[in-house]
């Protein structure tokens, strides 16, 4: 509760977490507020935002409407960004705990097999992991997983490399503690808080890839996304620039929100930290 | 005799965690020109906040009254200039990407205005005089490639550089071991002597401190407890708080030795 | 210079090791690709089903998949990465005549982000809690969250459609027949935009680290060492404060080099730019996957020389790296 | 006397740092005898951090024996290193790092009799108050985290946690230096009045010859890895006989030397 009071009195985090409220709502309420399948014809082509309060952002050259497809490309964005990050995170968690325990060659093979990952650009590896194993949610989720989860693996490594030579680990070992307890009960526990600070940056990340990846028409063919919204209104980007314009802006905000939620809390737990 | 530095009724206040702690209270303290005043004190004593606040260096937000006076200096003390200041841990008051002899030789070219080339003689040269071997070859080096008792020689060198009147060291050796200890505060000493500069030798141990004090100043939370010549100080302590200092820096052993 | 040999002694060892396994999951995503080599060639070249049978056996991949991966191991040391069906002729010549275009497009953006990054960090962070600082803080905040491709076309909507200042699409002008400082200038043109596009994230990124290290810095016991010396503001915040606060910063600089090659995949689709991100969404349409995993290949030696170079220039900015520290 | 209840010999260690061998001990040789208190002193890089990991088999060493109780400690692996552990405890330097931060003072007391079975569920927390009252802590202190108790609140503890498992030898690796000389001599009192109770023996290192007067029965001077001489306290501080023993005595503050003179 102290916590949740000393979150709230940063105003970014406060603007981060009414950002991220409004785009769960959108996300949850898509079916219910637009139950229509989001890729059927609406109304008339080209209809310019503010006309018509029935379709309040205009429709795009097919005659969709693009509010619509806000409410529901922000389920692909969310599910995609959350369950990315979830499992670079937890992949990164494990790989970089399991290589900081077991030290030598353990270590040495998973640090280099995490380089190899760091080598090749995650997009590139992205586009051709869902080049050969085909468009799908969770193809893309698997892709984005792949190039994101480096960057936890590191850091929990190094933290239990550097926890592991602190004087109260060696204090836990002269009073004779299982080497399990160890690495559960006094190394874990003090490892993850800085691998979990990094995972808005994560999600933030798997959010703008995956928009990437749906502008360059690899993402699901069958939902809608913001990122295949900005792709299918480039066409007429002449004419009516704010068929790209508005599903940028989601995104924008969308990431900035998560920024700013993730740099509260950070911060939250910074100052709880300092005071103790 | 002439006064220094002359201290009235100085109070400090920081804020931590939305409390306000009094760092220090009511302190009032003379420093005589080419002496050396020793202000013993415990963790919480306001020892360090005292070296701190004679030398404008306290964080901001912290509040401040009473008098910092410098009789006889016609301005506002500079740093570096009339005050130099000698840290605990050596390792940290140097910048780790810099070479020393530019770290000695920067405060030179600031207070003194030299050139670079000219910084850099004086910084050579003050090497040698803090007894580094190879003056030239340390000043190219960098903080990590030096032990401790060095880097604490070359910090004692950037302070004096600009001949400053007064030199404050806050524990400046307490980071060390013992025999490297001795070995800088018998340097301070001469530096001190040769230089003829005021000291404030700022210490948790009263046993060091006395090998260089004329004064000692006690202080314990925050009050300065009491102050006096340094013979009189270790015969006679007026608080029992003192006697226990002195009896557990010294030990019988010494005594014995003694 | 026996630090700086030593160092690139051992990153080159460790180098070799990391493009094997780079080579091992190329090889599995093509195993895992419909199609072979000899399917991509001969549907570029032409060929009947003798020859095809032919080529199998000639090319070991009727073999084991350990001959397999043989093959694909000592055809790459030929510096062979295949043939592209999309273009009919080897991948490594299509790579490399694409190559020098997304190389201009990197090295400008990385040149920006950076040198800009890092001179807004020290406008912020050489006075933290300050007005600009939070101005700058934001800014890049909002900088940051913005992808790429999409401030490409709002950059377009703007300078191209309403104000009509910049020419889009390509790397120059087609058949201008221009030479020298003019056709400098005319590439210049061109490029301005996606330069803008691909590098204003990273811009973002490098002025919150410089600032974030600038504050850490501030907080450390020299710079109070060096207050209380006496040394000038200026002088403090360049020579000490900004000065150790680059040093995270040259790092990400390497990490950021494969950040970047992915990000001008859509960088140059947006504004066609003939580049190898270009290239390699090319690859994808026309279901190209040789081609695809030759592009990863060669970014990631490209990567790997970029690290390297950024590891020397580590080492020359910081000068405890490579030493053996004072005796314990 | 019969059997010395910990017996070093020829204790060796190098470790490899950028392709250079750097040696910390060299053949270090010595004993503690039972209900004594042996000191090892030196300046920093002597190596006598070095002895206490290896005793604690926290590091291994590259060649000589140690043998406690009888046993040959360098054999002993896995269950039954830590069948070993209660009787051989330690105290670090900093209390600061010496705990988990995210610890209370009851857990870090509760684990040591939990993990050797010294008390049942029931009697633990009995157990782990009776413990803070030797130490001269109050029993209420058991909630408090340890983040939340002074400096020598916390050394206490660590104390505490040493003999929670009766052991018959504890290494106090300068445990007394990060503290303030009043509570120094606290601590100090604590440690002899446990000693003379107990009978536990102490391996006391510090780099000052001063406290090491005030505990020690026998010194060890050490310097770069090696033991430069050993003797009766008393002894070395009136006749130091290795170069290093007399650089110590030398660097003892005194009253009888105020002010002294930068040795030439």
């Amino acid at each position: 509760m102290i916590a949740l009071r000393r979150f709230l009195r940063t105003p970014e985090a406060v603007a981060g977490a009414l950002i991220l409220a409004a785009l769960l709502a959108m996300a949850l309420s898509a079916p219910w507020f637009f139950p229509r399948d989001p890729q059927s014809i609406a109304g008339p082509a080209l209809l310019r935002p503010f006309q018509d309060w029935t379709l309040p952002l205009g429709t795009d050259r097919l005659g969709r409407d693009v509010m619509a497809g806000l409410f529901h490309g922000a389920r692909a964005s969310l599910a995609v960004g959350l369950a990315a990050a979830a499992g670079a995170i937890l992949i990164g968690a494990v790989v970089g705990t399991l290589a900081g325990f077991a030290g030598g060659l353990l270590d040495e093979i998973l640090m280099r097999i995490t380089d190899a990952f760091q080598t090749v650009p995650g997009f590139l590896l992205a586009l051709a992991f869902v080049s050969v194993a085909g468009p799908s949610l969770a193809t893309v989720i698997v892709a984005i997983t792949l190039g994101a989860w480096t960057g936890p693996a590191r850091i929990a490594r190094a933290e239990v490399l550097s926890i592991r030579e602190r004087d109260y680990v060696a204090g836990a070992r002269v009073i004779g503690m299982h080497p399990l307890e160890i690495a559960f009960r006094e190394i874990l526990p003090n490892a993850l808080p800085p691998v979990l600070a990094l995972s808005s940056v994560i999600v933030a990340a798997a959010i703008l890839t995956e928009a990437a990846l749906s502008f360059l028409g690899l993402g699901d063919p069958n939902r809608v996304t913001w990122g295949g919204m900005i792709a299918e209104g480039r066409a007429v980007l002449r004419s009516a620039p704010y068929l790209s314009i508005i599903p940028g802006v989601a995104l924008v905000l969308t990431v900035l929100g998560v920024y700013l939620a993730g740099e509260g809390l950070v911060e939250t737990s910074a100052t709880r930290r300092m005071n103790a | 005799m002439t006064t220094r530095l002359s201290i009235g009724n100085l109070g400090v206040r920081y804020r931590r965690d939305g409390q306000g702690v009094e760092a220090l209270k009511h302190v009032d303290l003379d420093m005589e020109a080419g002496k050396c005043l020793a202000v013993i004190g415990e963790s919480g004593s306001g020892k360090s906040t005292l070296a701190l606040a004679i030398a404008g260096l306290l964080p901001a937000g912290t509040k401040f009254d009473g008098s910092i006076a410098w009789p006889g200096l016609g301005h506002a003390p500079l740093n570096g200039r009339d005050i130099g200041f000698v840290f605990q841990d050596p390792s940290a008051s140097l910048n780790p990407v810099l070479p020393v002899g530019e770290q000695v030789a920067e405060v030179a070219r600031t207070h003194l205005a030299l050139t670079w080339r000219e910084a850099f003689g004086l910084a050579t040269d003050l090497l040698g005089r803090v007894r580094l071997p190879d003056p030239e070859a340390v000043a190219r080096a960098y903080p990590h490639q030096l032990s401790g008792g060095q880097k604490q020689r070359v910090a004692i060198a950037a302070a004096i550089a600009a001949r400053p009147s007064l030199l404050i060291a806050d524990e400046a050796t307490s980071a060390l071991d013992t025999i490297v200890q001795a070995e800088i505060v018998a340097l301070i000493g001469r530096l001190v002597t040769e230089d003829s500069m005021s000291l404030l030798f700022i210490s948790h141990d009263i046993a060091l401190a006395a090998q260089l004090a004329d004064r000692i100043a006690v202080f314990r939370h925050g009050r300065l407890l009491e102050i006096g010549e340094t013979g009189e100080l270790l015969r006679s302590p007026a608080h029992s708080y003192t006697r226990s200092l002195i009896e557990a820096s010294f030990g019988p052993a010494a005594e014995e030795r003694g | 210079m026996n630090r700086a040999l030593r160092l690139i002694r051992r990153r080159l060892i460790g180098s070799i090791a990391v493009l094997l396994i780079v080579i091992t999951g190329t090889f599995l995503l093509l195993e895992a690709a419909p199609g072979d080599a000899v399917d991509a060639y001969v549907v570029s070249v032409g060929g009947d089903a003798s020859m095809i049978e032919e080529l199998r056996r000639r090319w070991g991949l009727d073999q084991s998949a350990a001959t397999r991966f043989a093959v694909y191991i000592s055809s790459l040391a030929r510096l062979d990465l295949g043939h592209s069906v999309a273009f009919s002729r080897p991948n490594l010549d299509v790579i490399l005549e694409r190559l020098p275009d997304t190389l201009l497009l990197m090295g400008s953006a990385t040149a920006l982000s950076f040198c800009l990054g890092t001179f807004l960090g020290i406008v912020a962070g050489s006075r933290p809690g300050s007005f600009r600082d939070r101005f700058l803080s934001i800014g890049s905040l909002a900088l940051y969250a913005v992808p790429g491709f999409w401030l490409g076309l709002v950059l377009i909507v703007i300078f191209s459609v309403q104000l009509r200042w910049l020419q889009l699409g390509g790397i120059e002008t087609i058949a201008s027949g221009k030479t020298g400082a003019p056709r400098a200038l005319d590439i210049a043109r061109h490029l301005v935009l996606p330069v803008a596009s691909l590098g204003f994230i990273y811009l973002a990124l490098y002025l919150r680290m410089m600032r974030v290290g600038m504050a850490e810095v501030w907080r450390m016991d020299f710079v109070l060492a060096a207050r209380a010396r006496g040394i000038g503001r200026r002088r403090i915040v360049l020579r000490h404060v900004a000065r150790n606060a680059l040093l995270p910063l040259v790092t990400m600089l390497g990490l950021q080099s494969a950040a970047m090659l992915g990000g001008s995949v859509v960088i140059e689709s947006v504004f066609s730019v003939p580049g190898l991100g270009r290239l390699a969404q090319e690859a994808v349409a026309a279901r190209d996957t040789p081609l695809l995993l030759g592009i990863i290949l060669v970014s990631a030696v490209l990567v790997i020389a970029v690290n390297l170079a950024v590891d020397l220039l580590y080492a020359g900015l910081d000068p405890r790296v490579g030493s053996s520290g004072e005796a314990a | 006397m019969s059997e010395p209840l910990l017996a070093v010999s020829g204790l060796s260690k190098h470790y490899r740092r950028a392709g250079r061998t750097i040696t910390a001990l060299d053949g270090v040789s010595f004993q503690v005898n039972r209900a004594e208190t042996f000191a090892l002193v030196g300046p920093s890089g002597s190596g006598k951090s070095t002895v206490a990991r290896l005793l604690l088999r926290l590091a291994d060493a590259d060649a000589g024996s140690i043998h406690f109780e009888g046993q040959d400690l360098m054999a002993l692996r896995g269950e039954k290193l830590r069948a070993m552990r209660p009787r051989l405890q330690m105290v670090f330097q900093d209390p600061r790092s010496a705990f988990n931060p995210r610890a209370t003072v009851g857990r870090v007391l509760d684990d040591p009799l939990r993990i050797h079975g010294l008390a049942g569920r029931d009697e633990r927390p009995r157990a782990v108050e009776t413990l803070l009252e030797r130490v001269g802590l109050s029993p209420a202190l058991t909630l408090r985290a340890i983040h939340e108790i002074s400096g020598g609140q916390r050394q206490r503890v660590a104390i505490a946690r040493a003999i929670a498992t009766k052991p018959s030898l504890i290494v106090l690796d300068e445990a007394l230096s990060a503290l303030d000389v009043s509570v120094r001599a606290d601590i100090l009192d604590l440690l002899v009045s446990l000693q003379l109770d107990e009978g536990i023996s102490y391996l006391f290192i510090s780099h000052d010859l001063g406290v090491v007067a005030r505990v020690a029965h026998r010194v060890a001077v050490m310097d770069a890895g090696a033991i430069a001489e050993t003797g009766e306290a008393r002894q070395i501080i009136a006749a130091p006989s290795s170069p290093i023993g007399k650089a110590l005595v030398a660097a003892m503050p005194s009253l009888a030397q105020p002010v002294s003179k930068e040795a030439e």
